[in-house]
């Protein structure tokens, strides 16, 4: 049984840092601040939810299942802050590319 | 096995560390300073220390990384004379010079360091605590902890002596710029609660498991800077009675104990025998909350001497 | 304190009367009496140096401290001399300053050296004579610099300069000399008794003979004395002259061994007195103006004195100190006369003149030891330590050459003379100054037996009347033959070899800009950095050093 | 004597008192109105100055060092708090000096209440006086490394802001320069202190000691250490911060500044390398110290003739003062009876230096309040407008340069002595160098202050009484003159250091 | 190599990397970031020292951890103070309309 769930575990964790490597990818490729910050907070968030969901059954055979609900709160408190976050560097980033705008282009 | 895990945490705090000295962008030297402290944070768990893990993530990470941040804009009115080649030249070898030096000194610690975990643990069912680090900032070394909650006040008290309000009735220069948007203000009603409950949490079970007054001091005090910034709370007038009162409540709890313990206990900062735990928490509520207003209050900085 | 004689009272009231005295004058209100605060301070000093017999010795303050005052006969006689002439001087002062505004704190600075002149003749300790010599030398910046014009400024500049350094020498040598004797503040005594044995015998002669030789105005030091006593008030520049010089007198008296013999210091001193004597002479001849040649003369006069006391430690004879201490009194009182006939001549109309200068001429000739003035009689009682080999003959040809340098001071008063006017000089100046003038050349018979044992009788010896006879009649002879046509000398500028001193000023201003510098340098955040982190390596190497390869010294 | 305050409680209570006493000055000065806080703030100033006697006359009266333990838990676990002999004398200097300064900063009895008065000092002043002076004593009373770090960076946060507490731009930058090199100096003894504890496993100096060895890891601890403390007492070439702060600081800020803060971190020096470290490093270091206080004096004597501001003088004479404590490692670590003498003349000159210094900085920040200006060059006749600040500038002068018979001519006195014996003449040339330079600068002074001014100078009104308390304290620095010229043995009493059986 | 000794060496190299911030740093910023790397090194040196004197059943020695919560404490309150000096100071330059200040700005 505990090994159906080792691989469960292994195969959860992996798929969420592939979805970390994307993110960062996202991060570095990608042109402008608005475009890698959606990149950066929807990967990262997803990814984050499946290691969560990956080391569960270690954490209730571990910790029990207090802990398990801890990490599901944290994976939580992660998503609501991240969203807002970005949102508000969004409207930094948007902010200072209008006033960019209107000074036509003149030195940063 | 270990060093698979220790080997690239090190190289990344080194990286981290290299990026906030190597100098460019002064708010990319805050933000890599951030890394920083949230690095050392899982070092300090490597290193079986998870008080102290906290306490690096909340304060070393996070408050200073926040007041440090506040910073990065005013960095370059105190820029000084650049330094040439030769002189970087001469630091790089100094500074490899004490790397080596201290690299030799903790090769050559003794292994088993001589340590007083023995006399903690003989000594702390005397303290009725269960966490032997609280024990020690609360009992053992408690002058260390008193000291501790007076030079915040201090710091404090300097830098309030900045402003012209001479009397610092005014309030503090708003935190964020801009008029608190949508996104802040959802973020403030959702995680300022849970992050209070956090808090509070931290510094009751501080006293058994790993948490404690600074701990919760700090995630309390990033609450009230969150409420803050959103608008939910008006910025405190520095010259309110209750505020001051909270201020000094923690160290002068403490030391009202200490004085107490000459009378009931046997010296200064003694606790009675009978009721040590319900003591120990009583000035550790009064701690927390003036570490709290202290941590917070020393990030909004001087009174703006304006009444608004 | 309870069983104080009367003579343990007067010594303390001679020194303690003009300090309370100064205390006092910080009150606007007795400062504007300060005539009778200038009186009165002499008087206790005057009269212990009369009454108390000498030998007498007071313990002020208890051991540790052990503040003892003690009288001896060099102490005595230059006390007594040191009274009268403040005395005079004070009287003359008090009419002199009447107009001026800055006359209380001229009067604070008088009482203030008064205190330590008398201190520095009467203390008998270590640490109590150094803080007398510093009270003395301290105070009478202030009566030099009392007219505050630019020349003033600078003299005081160049005597505080030359007293710090003095002082830094003494300082030196009292703690090498202190140090043989195991108690805290050793008697003047016991020290001295304990250097012959000290490791450093010679560094201290040394120190102690620079030091005092400083104030007394030797070669090369003399630079500030031409300078400071030509700018200071005339009661300033005769007490500047007279007594505060004297310190570096009984300085020299006190502390130099004078049980066992010291050949080769002596006859260094010797040296030095005598080239002093007649150096002193030759620049005082140059001078225009009659405060600086007799300056000049000081300069040489305490070269004699030097001279006398370096024959006395050549041959370790404990006698030459009182004469020494004779011969100063002497001068004092004639320097101090001198200077007052400078006040006088400058307030008598030209006219009215000639009383005043056969005065003068007097007190020359006295200065320069003709028979039957007090002069003589000092003269010759130095003549017995000097022997009659070079140095006495010497001693006497500096005689005529002080002859010369008098026959120049008194040309010189003609041209201070007031042009028109008639009256005579106001009452104020002229009593004392008379006063003192007549003390002065008769003082010495008075004193002569006490101090030298002789009769007064051997001084009418036709060979002593000779040997005082032919130094001055030469100095008069070439006098008048110069006078005929007198050579244009061009004015050496006072403090003379001063300007030879200008590199150094250069060398100190470079030093100084160049410590700027490397302060600036240092003060870089950058520098200091660096500095912290390598001096942290220097320790730390120093420590490896010593704590892994064993010393090897045994 | 030995009745109430000879019980051990009241040892406890003294030693304890003379820490926290101070910081009950915070309460009112943050909640009652100002003008009754600052009052309430010099009867505490003048309780602690009563309790650091009372803990010098326990300490003389017992011939023994007075311990106590916090929470009665002994070191190496718990931390002991211990005055002996030297941390009492140092207890006694601070709490006079620092009730001077709050006599002197103290509004004129009367003054108009309402706005606040010219001169008057910001609450903030009274708040940073009360942490200067807890912290001051914890230094020289505490016995735990990590203790004294903490002691040391409430010092270092308490007097940074005295610095600028009148808000100009070069006193800001002044008092920001003094903080970062400050904290470098805290951080490198830091490290120090783990390499310690990594080692012996305890922080207690006394427990150190027993069990120091001079072992690489030691060594290297010591070097960080004392490093970090010369940074922090500016000692030459690492004064970079030391003139701009304590000329830049309001009168009493910089009295105090100069005359007791700085004397913190030199106090542990002397405790590191005379309790601390094994007397083979010792001697071995002691000539690097000797060296660098040599040209402490030398370049720190010559800059200050060559300043044109009168604080800024006064601020390099005590950069270069500094210089004379640091003469007396040499002499005082050898084995000899003249190693004493040269112990009690560093103390000696240590106080009558804090007194002179406090003296002449009040007298400087008056001169400066009636002619509107502290150019030199424009003093003349200042000693008409404050004669009485001019008398004590002077005498405070009078002990800098050593002449009797003010306290700096005792300890000169000593010093030199002691120099001549061990045969270390480089030091009494310097000694007597320094003397000389510091002549220099003082009658600079003097002799400019009591020229006649050119044209009448318009002065403004200085409050007469506070000439006074900078005359006291001047007259004190002179009353050290009477001091016998030998070794003290009260500043004997505990040393060696040990906690005398009451830990194993 | 145990885990504290890594971490160790990871000190001491972030020491050196504190130290050499505070000699090449150019501006006040730059110092203060410096001197709170060196703080973390310095810290790191105690944690490695606690983990070697773990015993009696706890991780780690819980001395140093308490001092290290102490220091981390005060390098905030140092470093709060110092960014309230260098905020007023970049205020007052900026009221003062000093041009940014020449490369020898400092006094």
């Amino acid at each position: 049984m505990t090994l159906a769930l080792n691989i469960f575990t292994l195969l959860v964790v992996a798929a969420g840092l592939l979805f970390f490597i994307v993110g960062t990818v996202g991060l570095l490729r990608l042109p402008d601040a608005l475009a890698r910050l959606h990149a950066l907070t929807k990967a990262d968030n997803i990814g984050l939810g499946l290691v969560v969901l990956g080391l569960l059954p270690q954490a209730v055979a571990l910790w029990g299942v207090l802990a398990a609900a801890k990490m599901v709160g944290i994976w939580l408190l992660l998503q609501v802050s991240s969203g807002a976050v970005s949102q508000l560097m969004a409207e930094v980033a948007y902010r200072a590319a209008q006033r960019k705008d209107s000074e036509g282009g003149a030195a940063p | 096995m270990s060093l698979l895990l220790d080997a690239p945490l090190a190289l990344v705090a080194i990286a981290v560390a290299i990026r906030a000295v190597a100098g460019g962008d002064a708010f990319a030297r805050v933000a890599a300073f951030m890394a920083y402290g949230l690095v050392l944070g899982f070092i300090w768990v490597r290193l079986a220390a998870p008080d102290v893990a906290l306490t690096e993530i909340a304060v070393g990470g996070g408050i200073t990384g926040l007041v440090l941040l506040q910073a990065a804009g005013d960095a370059r009115f105190s820029r000084e004379r650049g330094v040439g080649l030769l002189y970087h030249v001469c630091a790089a070898i100094l500074a490899l010079g004490v790397f080596a030096a201290l690299a030799a000194v903790v090769l050559l610690l003794p292994e088993p360091a001589p340590s007083l975990a023995p006399q903690v643990a003989t000594n702390l069912p005397a303290t009725d605590l269960g966490n032997p680090v609280t024990g020690v900032l609360i009992v053992f070394r408690a002058l260390d902890t008193l000291l501790e909650t007076v030079v915040l006040l201090v710091a404090l008290i300097g830098v309030w002596s900045l402003s012209p309000d001479p009397l610092w009735r005014g309030r503090p220069a708003p935190l964020w710029p801009a008029p608190p948007s949508g996104a802040l203000d959802f973020l403030a009603r959702v995680v300022v609660p849970v992050g209070v409950l956090v808090g509070i949490y931290l510094f009751w079970a501080g006293a058994d498991v790993p948490g404690g007054a600074f701990q919760g001091g700090a995630v309390l005090a990033a609450m009230a800077l969150l409420a803050i910034m959103a608008g939910l709370m008006p910025a405190p007038a520095l010259g309110g009675r209750r505020l001051r009162l909270a201020l000094l409540a923690g160290p002068f709890a403490f030391l009202g104990v200490g004085i107490a313990g000459w009378f009931v206990a046997d010296a200064f900062l003694d606790y009675p025998d009978g009721i040590t735990k319900p003591l120990i928490i009583a000035v550790e509520v009064a701690i927390t909350a003036s570490i709290a207003v202290a941590l917070a209050l020393l990030v909004l900085g001087p009174p703006a001497g304006r009444k608004a | 304190m309870g069983n104080m004689s009367t003579s343990d009272l007067l010594l303390l009231a001679a020194v303690a009367l003009p300090l309370l005295l100064a205390l006092a004058a910080i009150k606007p209100w007795v400062r504007r009496r300060a005539d009778v605060l200038l009186l009165l301070a002499p008087l206790p000093g005057l009269v212990a140096a009369l009454a108390v017999p000498v030998g007498q010795s007071l313990l002020v303050v208890p051991p540790p401290f052990r503040l003892t005052f003690a009288l001896d006969m060099p102490g005595a006689v230059l006390l007594g001399g040191a009274a009268l002439l403040w005395l005079a001087a004070g009287l003359y002062a008090v009419f002199y300053l009447k107009d001026d505004p800055a006359r209380g704190t001229f009067c604070v600075w008088w009482l203030l050296t008064l205190a330590g002149s008398f201190a520095v003749f009467l203390v008998a300790d270590v640490a109590s004579f150094y803080l007398a010599y510093a009270l003395v030398s301290f105070s009478a910046y202030g009566l030099a610099t009392h007219d505050d014009t630019p020349e003033a400024r600078r003299a005081g500049r160049v005597y505080l300069a030359l007293t710090v350094l003095g002082e830094a020498l003494l300082i030196a040598a009292f703690v090498m000399l202190a140090s043989s004797v195991t108690d805290a503040n050793p008697l003047i005594r016991d020290a001295v008794a304990g250097l012959s044995a000290s490791p450093w015998k010679e560094a201290i002669l040394l120190l102690l003979l620079v030091g005092f030789t400083m104030k007394m105005g030797l070669f090369p030091l003399h630079v500030w004395m031409p300078l400071a006593h030509a700018v200071a008030p005339v009661p300033g520049s005769a007490v500047l002259s007279g007594i505060v010089v004297k310190a570096g007198v009984i300085g020299l008296i006190r502390f130099l061994p004078w049980g066992e013999g010291w050949p080769d210091w002596g006859a260094g001193l010797l040296a030095v007195g005598l080239f002093t004597a007649f150096y002193g002479v030759a620049i005082g001849l140059t001078q225009r103006h009659p405060k600086r040649a007799l300056a000049y003369s000081t300069v040489s006069q305490m070269g004699v004195v030097a001279a006398v006391l370096g024959m006395g430690l050549k041959a370790g004879d404990g006698a030459v100190p009182a004469l020494a201490a004779f011969y100063a009194v002497n001068h004092m009182l004639l320097k101090g006369a001198m200077f007052l006939t400078v006040g006088v001549v400058a307030s008598t109309p030209r006219g009215r003149l000639l009383p005043v200068l056969a005065v003068a001429a007097l007190l020359g000739l006295s200065l320069a030891g003709l028979p039957f003035t007090g002069g003589a009689l000092a003269k010759y009682a130095v003549k017995a330590p000097m022997g009659d080999g070079l140095a006495a003959f010497l001693l006497a040809l500096s005689a005529g050459g002080t002859t010369l340098l008098m026959a120049r001071y008194v040309l010189l008063l003609l041209d201070v003379a007031q042009e028109g006017g008639e009256a005579l000089a106001p009452r104020g100046l002229l009593v004392p100054w008379a006063a003192l003038s007549l003390v002065a050349v008769l003082l010495p018979f008075g004193l002569f037996t006490p101090v030298t044992g002789l009769s007064l009788g051997t001084l009418f010896s036709l060979d002593t009347l000779i040997k005082g006879l032919w130094p001055v009649a030469l100095g008069l002879a070439v006098g008048a033959l110069i006078y005929q046509k007198p050579p244009r000398f061009s004015e050496v500028p006072p403090g003379d070899i001063l300007a030879a001193a200008a590199p150094l000023g250069a060398l100190y201003a470079r030093v100084r800009d160049s410590a700027v510098l490397l302060d600036m340098v240092l003060r870089r955040w950058s520098t200091a950095a660096l500095a912290v982190v390598m001096l942290a390596f220097v320790l730390a190497y120093v420590m490896a050093g010593a704590a892994f390869s064993p010393p090897i010294t045994p | 004597m030995s009745g109430i305050l000879g019980s051990a409680l009241a040892g406890d209570m003294l030693l304890v008192g003379a820490v926290i006493l101070p910081l009950f000055a915070l309460p009112p000065l943050l909640l009652a109105p100002p003008r009754l806080a600052e009052r309430l703030s010099v009867l505490v100033l003048l309780a602690s100055l009563l309790v650091a006697l009372a803990l010098a006359a326990r300490v003389g009266a017992d011939g023994a060092a007075l311990a106590t333990f916090i929470g009665g838990w002994r070191p190496p676990l718990g931390v002991g708090l211990r005055a002996d002999g030297f941390s009492a004398f140092m207890l006694v200097m601070t709490a006079v000096v620092l009730f001077a300064t709050g006599l002197f900063a103290m509004t004129t009895p009367g003054a108009a209440p309402g706005r606040v008065a010219r001169g008057r000092m910001p609450p903030a002043f009274w708040m940073l006086l009360a942490s200067v002076f807890s912290a001051l004593n914890l230094v020289f009373l505490a016995e735990d490394l990590f203790t004294l770090y903490v002691a040391l960076e409430l010092l270092t946060f308490a007097a940074v802001p005295l610095v600028c507490l009148d808000g100009k731009l070069a006193q800001v930058e002044a008092a920001l320069r003094y903080l970062l090199f400050a904290l470098f100096g805290s951080v490198l003894y830091l490290l120090g202190a783990v390499i310690i504890y990594g080692l012996y496993g305890t922080l207690d100096i006394i427990l150190v000691a027993r069990a120091a060895s001079a072992s690489p890891g030691f060594v290297l601890a010591l070097a960080a250490m004392s490093v970090g403390m010369m940074a922090k007492a500016a000692l030459f070439p690492l004064h970079l911060w030391l003139p701009p702060a304590h000329s830049g600081a309001p009168p009493a800020a910089s009295a105090m500044l100069s005359a007791v803060v700085i004397k913190a971190p030199i106090f542990l020096l002397v405790r590191f390398w005379l309790d601390l470290a094994p007397t083979g490093l010792a001697v071995a270091v002691a000539p690097v110290l000797a060296g660098l206080g040599a040209a402490a004096i030398l370049v720190g004597s010559l800059v200050a003739l060559a300043q044109p501001r009168l604080k800024l003088l006064i601020a390099y004479s005590t950069a270069a003062q500094i210089g004379y404590l640091f003469l007396m490692f040499p002499l005082a670590v050898v084995a000899s009876p003249w190693s004493a003498l040269a112990w009690t003349g560093g103390a000696l000159h240590l106080a009558s230096h804090a007194f002179s210094k406090a003296a002449m900085f009040m007298a400087a920040g008056l001169m400066a309040e009636a002619l509107g200006h502290d150019r030199i060059s424009g003093l003349s006749g200042v000693g008409r407008a404050v004669p009485v600040a001019l008398v004590a500038f002077g005498l405070g002068g009078l002990s800098l340069m050593g002449l009797p018979p003010a306290g700096g001519f005792i300890a000169k006195v000593m010093l030199l002595s002691a120099a001549i014996h061990l045969d270390a003449w480089w030091i009494a040339a310097v000694i007597l160098a320094g003397g000389l330079l510091a002549g220099g600068y003082v009658l600079k002074v003097v002799g400019l202050a009591l020229q006649r001014p050119a044209e009448p100078l318009a002065v403004r009104p200085v409050a007469r009484w506070r000439e006074w308390v900078a005359l006291a304290l001047a007259l004190v620095a002179v009353g050290f003159g009477f001091v016998p010229l030998e070794p003290s043995s009260f500043l004997f009493i505990g040393r060696p250091a040990s906690w005398a059986g009451l830990v194993p | 190599m145990s885990t504290p000794t890594v971490m160790g060496l990871l000190g001491a190299a972030l020491s050196a990397i504190g130290i050499y911030g505070l000699m090449v740093g150019r501006d006040a910023l730059a110092r203060l970031l410096a001197f709170n790397l060196l703080g973390g090194g310095v810290f790191l040196v105690f944690g490695v020292v606690a983990r070697r004197g773990a015993g009696a059943g706890f991780g780690a020695d819980p001395v140093p951890q308490a001092l290290v919560i102490t220091g981390i404490v005060v390098a905030f309150s140092a470093t709060a103070l110092a960014v309230a000096l260098l905020r007023r100071l970049a205020e007052l330059r900026e009221k003062a309309r000093a041009p940014r200040p020449a490369p020898e700005g400092e006094a």
